[in-house]
């Protein structure tokens, strides 16, 4: 059995052996994290049908829990590992490529860096072992932000440091806490003890906490950051904050309101937030010119789904929220980089300076109506299926409120459908303006990585089952506070 | 194994037609046809049949699974033999154009996803060829490009959508409550479900197939779309993929809830299929005089797409043997026409170099003699004129309204027609008769391979007008299937009580009598043959060429009606996209820029959060 | 007898027609204080006209004409014409209203072809002016047809003279003040003389016809009348078993139309269809939603 | 005032904490926003010592081997701490490198000023 | 208005806290964590020094990602820093007087001893890796400011930190494989408790953390005192 440890050990050690690598030779830097994402994803792709039978509690230091800090291999941080490698993997491809200028050793360290820190937030059962992780994602992604140096990656990652400090403040806070009223810093040691104390008390760190990752997780209205970050970060950047850290930030928000806290009355309030965060984010890149920064506005709403069909907070809706999380990360990882090449070709973001690209780029322009078509949730693509289990689950619940809400987070839905559309039809139909039409292909490692995500999205999207399944099961996980409290301080 | 080797070989040949023309164009060509031609013959081998068989693959735990019978035969069979004469017309209209790899992929493409639909044996791969044929229709609307395409595209897409997350909605509700998408078990299980869960589910569904079947208030998307939309591709649309609406309706109506349960939803009179009717009702008028406004020969012809489905929901929704089959048959014989109009007005465009504005056509006569009497007989098909299959449909639709005692939707339905008949005329007129503009005067004959279609669908009106016994006995057993009584008929028309028709006693007495007057004009009348523009006009010469009074046909009637009938859902709609527009403008100004805000919110958000705990302890 | 009566009712209205139409010359020119020309002009003129050459712009100018005055000839087979109506059994009301307009249709297509703008001037006029009548007119025919419940004609016919005139009973009386006010609309008399308006538009779509072409055109006018009146006559005045006084009461019709049109003035095309979409179509509507709530 | 002795640390913290949220709050240079964190993040880190403190206790190192155990202060925030500066100290220098680069920039530091991204 | 609503929410949040403060008695012995590891830290790790056995021992993952949080700032700060050339510019500044330059260079060593002495008895004393590390980057910032013009050789540097952090995880690795299955297991011999050479992994550790962090700090003071320039 392979240790779920590597996952975070391997990439690591890899990390801080960039720099001597790159002593050896620069070139060999940009190859560490292929190496080090495929080898993740193989740990990751073999642990699975393990922690689906059981989680693996991996003990760091040979203490046994609370005593130590342990990693919870369930199913939820395994596959969320794999997805990070996956999605690591195909970016930074790409990036192979598409960082050409600037600081580009550094530029891989830290991506690396960034990863690791998402594999620690998943896989870590130790609460502040998860800021401690959480603060390498989100400095990295700070420094990743303003990695080119202009204006507005700069002021981007300014804006998005002093929110995200703030938001960490927060988390610590709220930490220190918890803390200060249980003794213990280990999630199910802080479960098992959570009824110990009177109401107030644990909704303050809970209150803290959820703002503090809520900052990351980009819920309304913490998202302020969110908008100028992915827009101004280089693509690859954008597609690896939109598909994996705001995903990473919701799962940890996720796991503290389901598994510590097991506070199932602060649903109804996420659930409202959630169709809230749809609609702002649906309605604001409605109203958007910008290519990145309508991609990002739609992060925001597709957050706002994820969260409301967490916050349903039944089997099927957490599959479906997993699900939609997936293709979330998919098909939004495809269009931050299609979108990055289409930009570095027209040179501007307007959605406008893309007229035409169907004609220059059109592998490209393909993979960019995939992700479209796949985050509206059309069939045969894998954004169907999630949307399927989120409008089922919601259903399932039988009560107007759902089915009302549901009829809200559909709105958002439409409203994405239509600036969605719009752009596919501008790639495709309009005329582009005086520059002559000539075809020309990105190059061919971006090409690979968009083709392996759109493969993915059809594939998933026509045959959902396995990937369905999986995810119930880890569903089940979040949802079941005892098993969990179990299996760790057995 | 027949019907999954239908939907392969769709689906399949729509991937091979496009990797075929990365090869050569010709070759692509050839197997496009080959391909319609294939799927037409195994349509053909499938007449008849009717069984259901479950697949061995399926989706989050639901069985797919596919059916044939008399329902999804007729269907079927109208989308493939549309789509193999638009694939045959594509030919030569297409030629020359850009992206032809692509346009035939996708309009094969769309053919597959619509049969898929039809053949669907459960919900959920309805809803998934459904949405695919959704999308792919999206990617082929705009192909002309230019704004008004894209408009037309976006419009189309964004109700479409509208469609089938109501769609989506209704099927994963019956899908909770019975634990089942199978049409077949959902059939049985139906009988038994709550009056609340069946309304909802209805009114979901019938937001979706309202929109697609271009019914007033959700018309909208479809005048921009026909007309917009290359014209074999406008054929199909208007021929075929509007009707997809009623597949729907039928499914829902008939075979899902079935008539008890369709008496049991309704409140004093207001029922399910009285509002259906009233709407249709409305269409019909609204479509009618929508069309007499305008100027464009496609768009006339989306305009009467609108109206004439809202006949074939008069028809479906009187829910009499009778209604039933009209509406039915108006499917087929509107498909039959429309494809025809818009093949002709496909091959204006195609040899004028695009002109589809009425008012810069004209004496088109002599030129394109094949396209004229496509058009002619196509117009006579749309009015209902005796002899043509409209008119027998129509015939059954009118009958059974006023039969039931509808007066008023009958009067839609006549009113309805006389619109047809000026704004039918209008067209005629203003491409073929009048004075030839002088920019016309070398427009060369349709080519082969469009007349081809257009005889074929000439050809296909008159011996279904005439003899209409043939494509209704297979009507007859559709409605048979959705457990109607059958109607009694022959061959040449429904002999019953009240009423009766007899096709063939008609066109006796028009041909002895048309004889008789030939005969009498040939003999005793005697004349010469003058130009076209040969004209007196009491004594003073006419200018040739620059006085044809094609220029607004019917100005005094557009001025009476145009402040009555203006677009008020299609401006509602727009107006409802504008505001959201500004809406996302305005929530978007609380992103100001301004980083202390920002830190604000978080800080706002906490400290609402402990106040309502503090306050109220919900949590 | 029905193969006769086959050939016999057409020929009968033709006569009819013709008659009606030199009777109409004679009387508007008595009411007009002149002397007017003999009742068989008409006869006498389309049999000169049928002995004269003429220019023709193509095939579908042919054919136009012929298929206008076949498609007038049908009509006169379903129309009860007394007691005898040999083809009513093949569509019935329906059939005739589609008829009906084979007749225009045929002319304006033969016109069109010409490429004479008054013809088309003229067209646009007739359709126009069709759909201001009809909208009236279809309230009042479903209302007859609702109120008996048939599309049969025969059937209207018959239950008429079995209880009483359609025009007499209640509710369809209403019905038939509308009838009454379109009449002229349909018999294209003043004040709705917009189609031909030879004094504007040189006869709108007759105007390039000539010899057989006009003896044609004028046949069919003179069955136009017929079939207008004729159709009047049976769905509002209960039709007749005796051909006399069903002749009689078409006269009676006929004549009272005249007046009308001897003492009015010509609409523009626009104020004919405002005051039909007016009057008319209100007290139809009004006819039709009584007819609605009375019931059978 | 026992209330007070009791609880003067967190009042310390605390009050450090908030002072620097409304610095952050409030001021609109982007140098006094980071101060502003930096007192912030000072606040936490002396919340999580003096959440570990016992009264009278000495620090958990047994520099003999007859200490008493039960009166060592909780190590763990102690551990904590060492992390949370560290981590403390890295966004800090994230800031300022951001500030000077934003500065070269935009030639200000005024956050009003820097308004480029918005809506 | 700002300032108010500012206060406003804060005074909310505070009196949120305060009630969740009245169960977090200050002062008062608790975790019976925190007393499991205070009497049983020496025999666990072998470190006399509590702290560093949480910090390396129990939490010992806590400390890797630390060290990945400085690499990260080290990294980002280079990164959003990043010049280009290294060559320093000429400027018109003053040199150093003699006494600052001399005092400074005398001082350097000392300095790094002291920092040295403090990582290498952090399972001893007060003190360990992270306090080293600053310690000795606080030398080379003396020399920065002392001395200008002396610069970090950045190779060298960036070789130290990666070997720190290397050694870090390979000895983490190593414990998965050698002893325990445990990711950071002490897989070394205690020794004896006290003693300089006793806490099996924790000096090593501490050793390359130390090294680690002063080179980071001085590689971040590094690059800003290079942006001042």
């Amino acid at each position: 059995m392979v240790s779920p440890v590597l996952l975070i050990a391997v990439p690591l050690g890899l990390a801080f052996a960039m720099p001597l690598i790159a002593l050896i030779s620069r070139r060999l830097p940009r190859f560490v994290p292929l190496v080090a994402c495929a080898f993740n994803l193989i740990v990751a792709i073999r642990l699975i049908p393990t922690v689906l039978s059981a989680p693996v509690i991996q003990r760091i230091g040979g203490f046994s829990p609370p005593f130590c800090i342990n990693l919870f291999a369930g199913p939820v941080g395994v596959m969320f590992a794999g997805l990070i490698a996956l999605a690591g993997l195909v970016i930074a491809i790409y990036a192979l490529s598409y960082i050409r200028t600037g600081p580009t050793v550094r530029y891989h360290m830290l991506y690396m860096l960034l990863l690791v820190g998402a594999t620690g937030v998943v896989l870590t059962g130790d609460v502040f072992n998860l800021f401690v992780f959480f603060e390498v994602l989100c400095i990295s992604s700070y420094a990743l932000v303003a990695y080119f140096g202009d204006r507005n990656g700069l002021e981007a990652a300014a804006k998005y440091l002093i929110q995200g400090a703030v938001g960490s403040a927060l988390l610590l806070m709220g930490i220190g806490l918890l803390y200060g009223l249980f003794g213990t810093l280990n999630m199910a040691d802080i479960a098992s003890r959570i009824g110990s104390v009177s109401d107030i008390s644990v909704f303050v760190p809970l209150a803290l906490i959820v703002s503090g990752l809520g900052v990351e997780a980009a819920i309304f209205p913490l998202n302020a950051w969110l908008p100028d970050a992915h827009s101004s970060a280089p693509s690859s950047i954008s597609a690896i904050l939109s598909g994996i850290a705001i995903e990473v930030g919701l799962y940890a928000v996720v796991r503290m309101i389901f598994t510590v806290f097991g506070a199932t009355s602060i649903f109804m309030f996420l659930l409202f937030l959630g169709v809230l965060t749809v609609l702002m984010g649906e309605l604001c890149a409605f109203a958007q010119t910008n290519i990145k920064r309508m991609l990002a506005y739609s992060s925001i709403g597709q957050i706002g789904l994820i969260v409301f069909a967490f916050a349903m907070a039944s089997t099927i809706s957490l599959a479906g929220g997993l699900f939609q999380l997936l293709t979330h990360t998919l098909s939004k990882a495809l269009l931050f980089l299609a979108a990055g090449y289409m930009i570095h070709r027209s040179g501007s973001m307007e959605i406008s300076s893309l007229n035409g690209m169907g004609r220059r780029m059109p592998l490209t322009s393909l993979a960019f109506s995939f992700g479209a078509f796949s985050i509206v949730g059309l069939p045969p693509f894998i954004g169907f299926p999630s949307k399927f289990l989120i409008v089922r689950s919601a259903l399932e619940k039988q009560q107007t409120l759902f089915t009302l809400l549901l009829g809200f987070v559909l709105l958002g839905t439409l409203v994405e459908g239509a600036y969605f559309f719009r752009v596919v039809q501008a790639i495709y139909f309009k005329k582009s303006g005086d520059e002559p039409a000539s075809r020309s292909l990105a190059p061919a490692l971006p090409l690979i990585s968009m083709l392996i995500l759109a493969v993915l999205i059809i594939f998933v999207g026509i045959y959902p089952q396995p990937v369905a399944d999986a995810l119930s099961t880890a569903a089940s996980d979040l949802l079941d506070r005892a098993a969990y409290i179990g299996s760790v301080l057995r | 194994m027949m019907v999954e080797l239908l939907l392969i070989v769709a689906f399949g040949g729509s991937l091979l037609t496009y990797v075929l023309g990365k090869l050569s164009s010709r070759l692509r060509n050839g197997f496009a046809l080959l391909n319609a031609l294939a799927l037409v013959i195994m349509i053909g081998m499938l007449y008849g049949q009717e069984f259901e068989r479950s697949l061995p693959f399926g989706f989050l735990g639901i069985q797919f699974s596919i059916r044939m019978n008399m329902l999804s035969w007729f269907f079927a069979a109208t989308i493939l033999g549309i789509g193999l004469l638009a694939v045959l017309y594509s030919f030569r209209y297409m030629k020359g154009k850009e992206r032809l790899d692509y346009y035939y992929f996708t309009l094969l493409f769309i053919n597959a996803s619509m049969l898929g639909t039809v053949v669907a044996g459960d919900l959920l791969s309805f809803f998934i060829f459904w949405e695919m044929m959704s999308w792919s229709t999206y990617l082929l609307i705009s192909l002309r490009g230019g704004g008004k395409a894209i408009f037309a595209g976006i419009k189309y897409i964004i109700m479409s959508l509208v469609g089938s997350l109501a769609m989506l909605v209704a099927i994963v509700s019956l899908y909770t409550a019975f634990g089942t998408v199978d049409i077949g078990e959902l059939a049985v299980h139906m009988q038994s479900a709550s009056l609340g869960l069946a309304l909802l589910v209805v009114i979901l569904f019938s937001i979706t197939f309202v929109i697609i079947n271009a019914l007033w208030p959700f018309h909208t998307w479809l005048p921009d779309a026909h007309a917009e939309a290359v014209s074999p591709f406008s054929a199909i649309l208007s021929a075929v993929l509007v009707r997809k609406g009623l597949y729907g309706l039928f499914l829902l109506m008939y075979v899902i809830l079935g008539f008890s349960f369709l008496d049991r939803l309704a409140v004093g009179a207001i029922s399910f299929s009285n509002v259906l009717a009233w709407i249709g009702a409305i269409t019909i008028v609204f479509a009618a005089f929508r069309a007499l406004l305008q100027n464009d020969s496609k768009r006339i012809l989306a305009w009467s797409t609108v109206g004439q489905g809202g006949y074939m929901v008069l028809g479906v929704s009187v829910a009499t043997s009778m209604g039933m089959a009209g509406g039915t048959f108006h499917i087929l014989n509107h498909c039959i026409y429309i494809a025809l109009l818009f093949f002709v007005a496909g091959a204006i465009e195609h040899r004028t170099g695009g002109i589809r504005d009425l008012d810069s056509l004209g004496g088109l006569i002599k030129k394109m003699p094949v396209a004229f009497v496509g058009g002619l007989v196509g117009i006579f098909g749309l009015i209902g004129l005796p002899l043509t299959n409209g008119f027998v449909s129509k015939w059954l639709i009118y009958k059974s309204l006023i039969l039931e005692g509808r007066p008023f939707l009958a009067f839609a339905a006549f009113l309805g027609t006389w619109g047809t008949i000026l704004y039918g005329y209008k067209f005629i007129h203003n491409i073929f008769l009048g004075q030839l503009p002088d920019e016309l005067r070398d427009v060369k004959r349709v080519p082969f391979t469009m007349a081809v279609p257009i005889m074929v669908l000439v050809v296909l009106v008159f011996l279904f007008g005439v003899l209409p016994g043939i494509p209704l006995s297979v009507v007859n057993q559709v409605g048979t299937y959705m457990g109607f009584e059958p109607l009694d008929l022959n061959v040449w028309g429904i002999p019953s009580e009240s009423g009766t028709l007899n096709v063939v006693n008609l066109l006796a007495a028009i041909a002895v009598a048309g004889f008789l007057v030939w005969l009498l004009f040939k003999t005793l009348g005697r004349s010469t043959r003058v130009d076209q523009s040969d004209n007196y006009a009491a004594g003073a010469a006419i200018p040739r060429g620059r006085y044809g009074f094609t220029r607004e046909f019917y100005a005094p009637l557009y001025r009476i009606v145009s402040p009555y009938v203006k677009d008020f859902p299609d401006a509602l709609f727009l107006w409802i996209a504008d505001r959201t527009k500004a809406l996302g403008g305005m929530t978007r100004k609380i992103y100001s820029g301004y980083v202390g805000s920002y830190v604000m919110y978080i800080v706002l958000f906490l400290a609402a959060l402990v106040f309502v705990q503090l306050t109220w302890s919900p949590w | 007898m029905r193969i006769v009566w086959l050939f016999l009712s057409p020929l009968i209205a033709l006569v009819a027609g013709v008659l009606l139409l030199g009777l109409s010359r004679k009387i508007m020119a008595r009411i007009h204080w002149r002397y007017g020309p003999p009742l068989l002009q008409p006869v006498i003129d389309i049999i000169r006209l049928f002995s004269q050459r003429s220019a023709s712009h193509g095939i579908l100018f042919d054919l136009g004409i012929v298929v206008s005055l076949a498609g007038s000839l049908i009509i006169t087979l379903f129309l009860p014409f007394g007691n005898i109506a040999p083809l009513s059994g093949s569509g019935g009301m329906l059939v005739i209203l589609y008829m009906m307009l084979i007749g225009p249709l045929g002319i304006a297509l033969s016109g069109g072809e010409s490429g004479n703008p008054n013809a088309s001037i003229g067209i646009s006029r007739n359709l126009m002016l069709a759909i201001g009548y009809e909208v009236p007119l279809l309230m009042v025919l479903l209302a007859v047809m609702t109120r008996y419940g048939t599309i049969s004609i025969v059937e209207i016919v018959r239950v008429q003279q079995a209880s009483t005139w359609s025009i007499a009973s209640w509710p369809l009386v209403v019905s038939g003040l509308a009838y009454l006010l379109v009449m002229p609309a349909m018999l294209g008399f003043r004040p709705f003389e917009v189609v031909q308006a030879p004094q504007e538009i040189s006869s709108g779509p007759m105007v390039e016809y000539g010899g057989s072409y006009l003896a044609l055109v004028s046949i069919q006018h003179a069955l136009s009348l017929y079939i207008t009146i004729s159709l009047f006559v049976n769905l509002m005045l209960g039709g007749s078993g005796n051909i006399v006084i069903f002749l009689f009461k078409m006269l009676v019709v006929f004549v009272l139309f005249l007046f009308v049109n001897a003492v009015f003035p010509r609409f523009r095309i626009e104020q004919a269809v405002r005051y039909l979409w007016r009057w008319p179509t209100l007290i139809g509507l009004i006819g039709l939603v009584l007819v609605a709530l009375v019931g059978r | 005032m026992s209330f007070l002795e009791d609880y003067a640390y967190y009042f310390g913290a605390f009050g450090l904490i908030f002072i620097g949220l409304l610095i952050m709050l409030v001021k609109h240079n982007l140098i006094k926003v980071i101060i502003g964190l930096s007192i912030l993040d000072t606040g936490v880190n002396l919340f999580l010592i003096s959440v570990g403190y016992i009264s009278n206790g000495t620090a958990p190192i047994f520099c003999r081997d007859d200490m008493d155990p039960s009166r060592m202060v909780d190590p763990v925030p102690q551990a904590l701490v060492l992390t949370a500066i560290v981590i403390g100290v890295a966004v800090l220098a994230m800031a300022l490198a951001i500030a000077v680069r934003l500065y070269q920039r935009y030639g200000t530091l005024d956050l009003r000023k820097i308004k480029e991204l918005r809506w | 208005m700002r300032v108010f609503l500012s206060l406003l929410a804060l005074a909310v949040i505070a009196l949120g806290i305060a009630m969740t403060l009245t169960d977090i008695p200050f002062g008062k012995p608790k975790a019976d964590i925190a007393t499991h590891y205070v009497e049983n830290g020496r025999e666990d790790t072998g470190a006399v020094n509590i702290i560093t056995s949480v910090v390396l021992g129990y939490r010992g993952f806590d400390t890797l990602g630390e060290v990945a949080v400085l690499f990260v700032a080290a990294m980002g700060l280079g990164a959003v820093l990043a010049t280009g050339t290294r060559t320093p510019k000429a400027n018109g500044w003053e040199p150093a007087s003699l006494v600052l330059y001399t005092g400074c260079r005398f001082l350097f060593p000392l300095i790094v001893l002291f920092g040295a002495y403090i990582f290498i008895h952090g399972h001893l004393t007060p003190g360990g890796g992270f306090q080293g590390g600053a310690i000795i980057a606080s030398a080379f910032l003396l020399t920065y400011l002392g001395c200008r013009g002396r610069r970090v050789h950045e190779a060298w540097s960036s070789a130290v930190e990666s070997l720190g952090g290397l050694t870090f995880v390979v000895l983490g690795l190593a414990g998965l494989t050698a002893a325990g299955h445990y990711f950071l297991s002490a897989f070394l011999p205690a020794g004896t408790l006290g003693q300089l050479f006793s806490g099996g992994i924790i000096p090593l550790i501490y050793i390359a953390i130390g090294l680690k962090v002063g080179s980071e700090l001085a590689g971040v003071i590094d690059r800003l005192v290079e942006e001042s320039q």
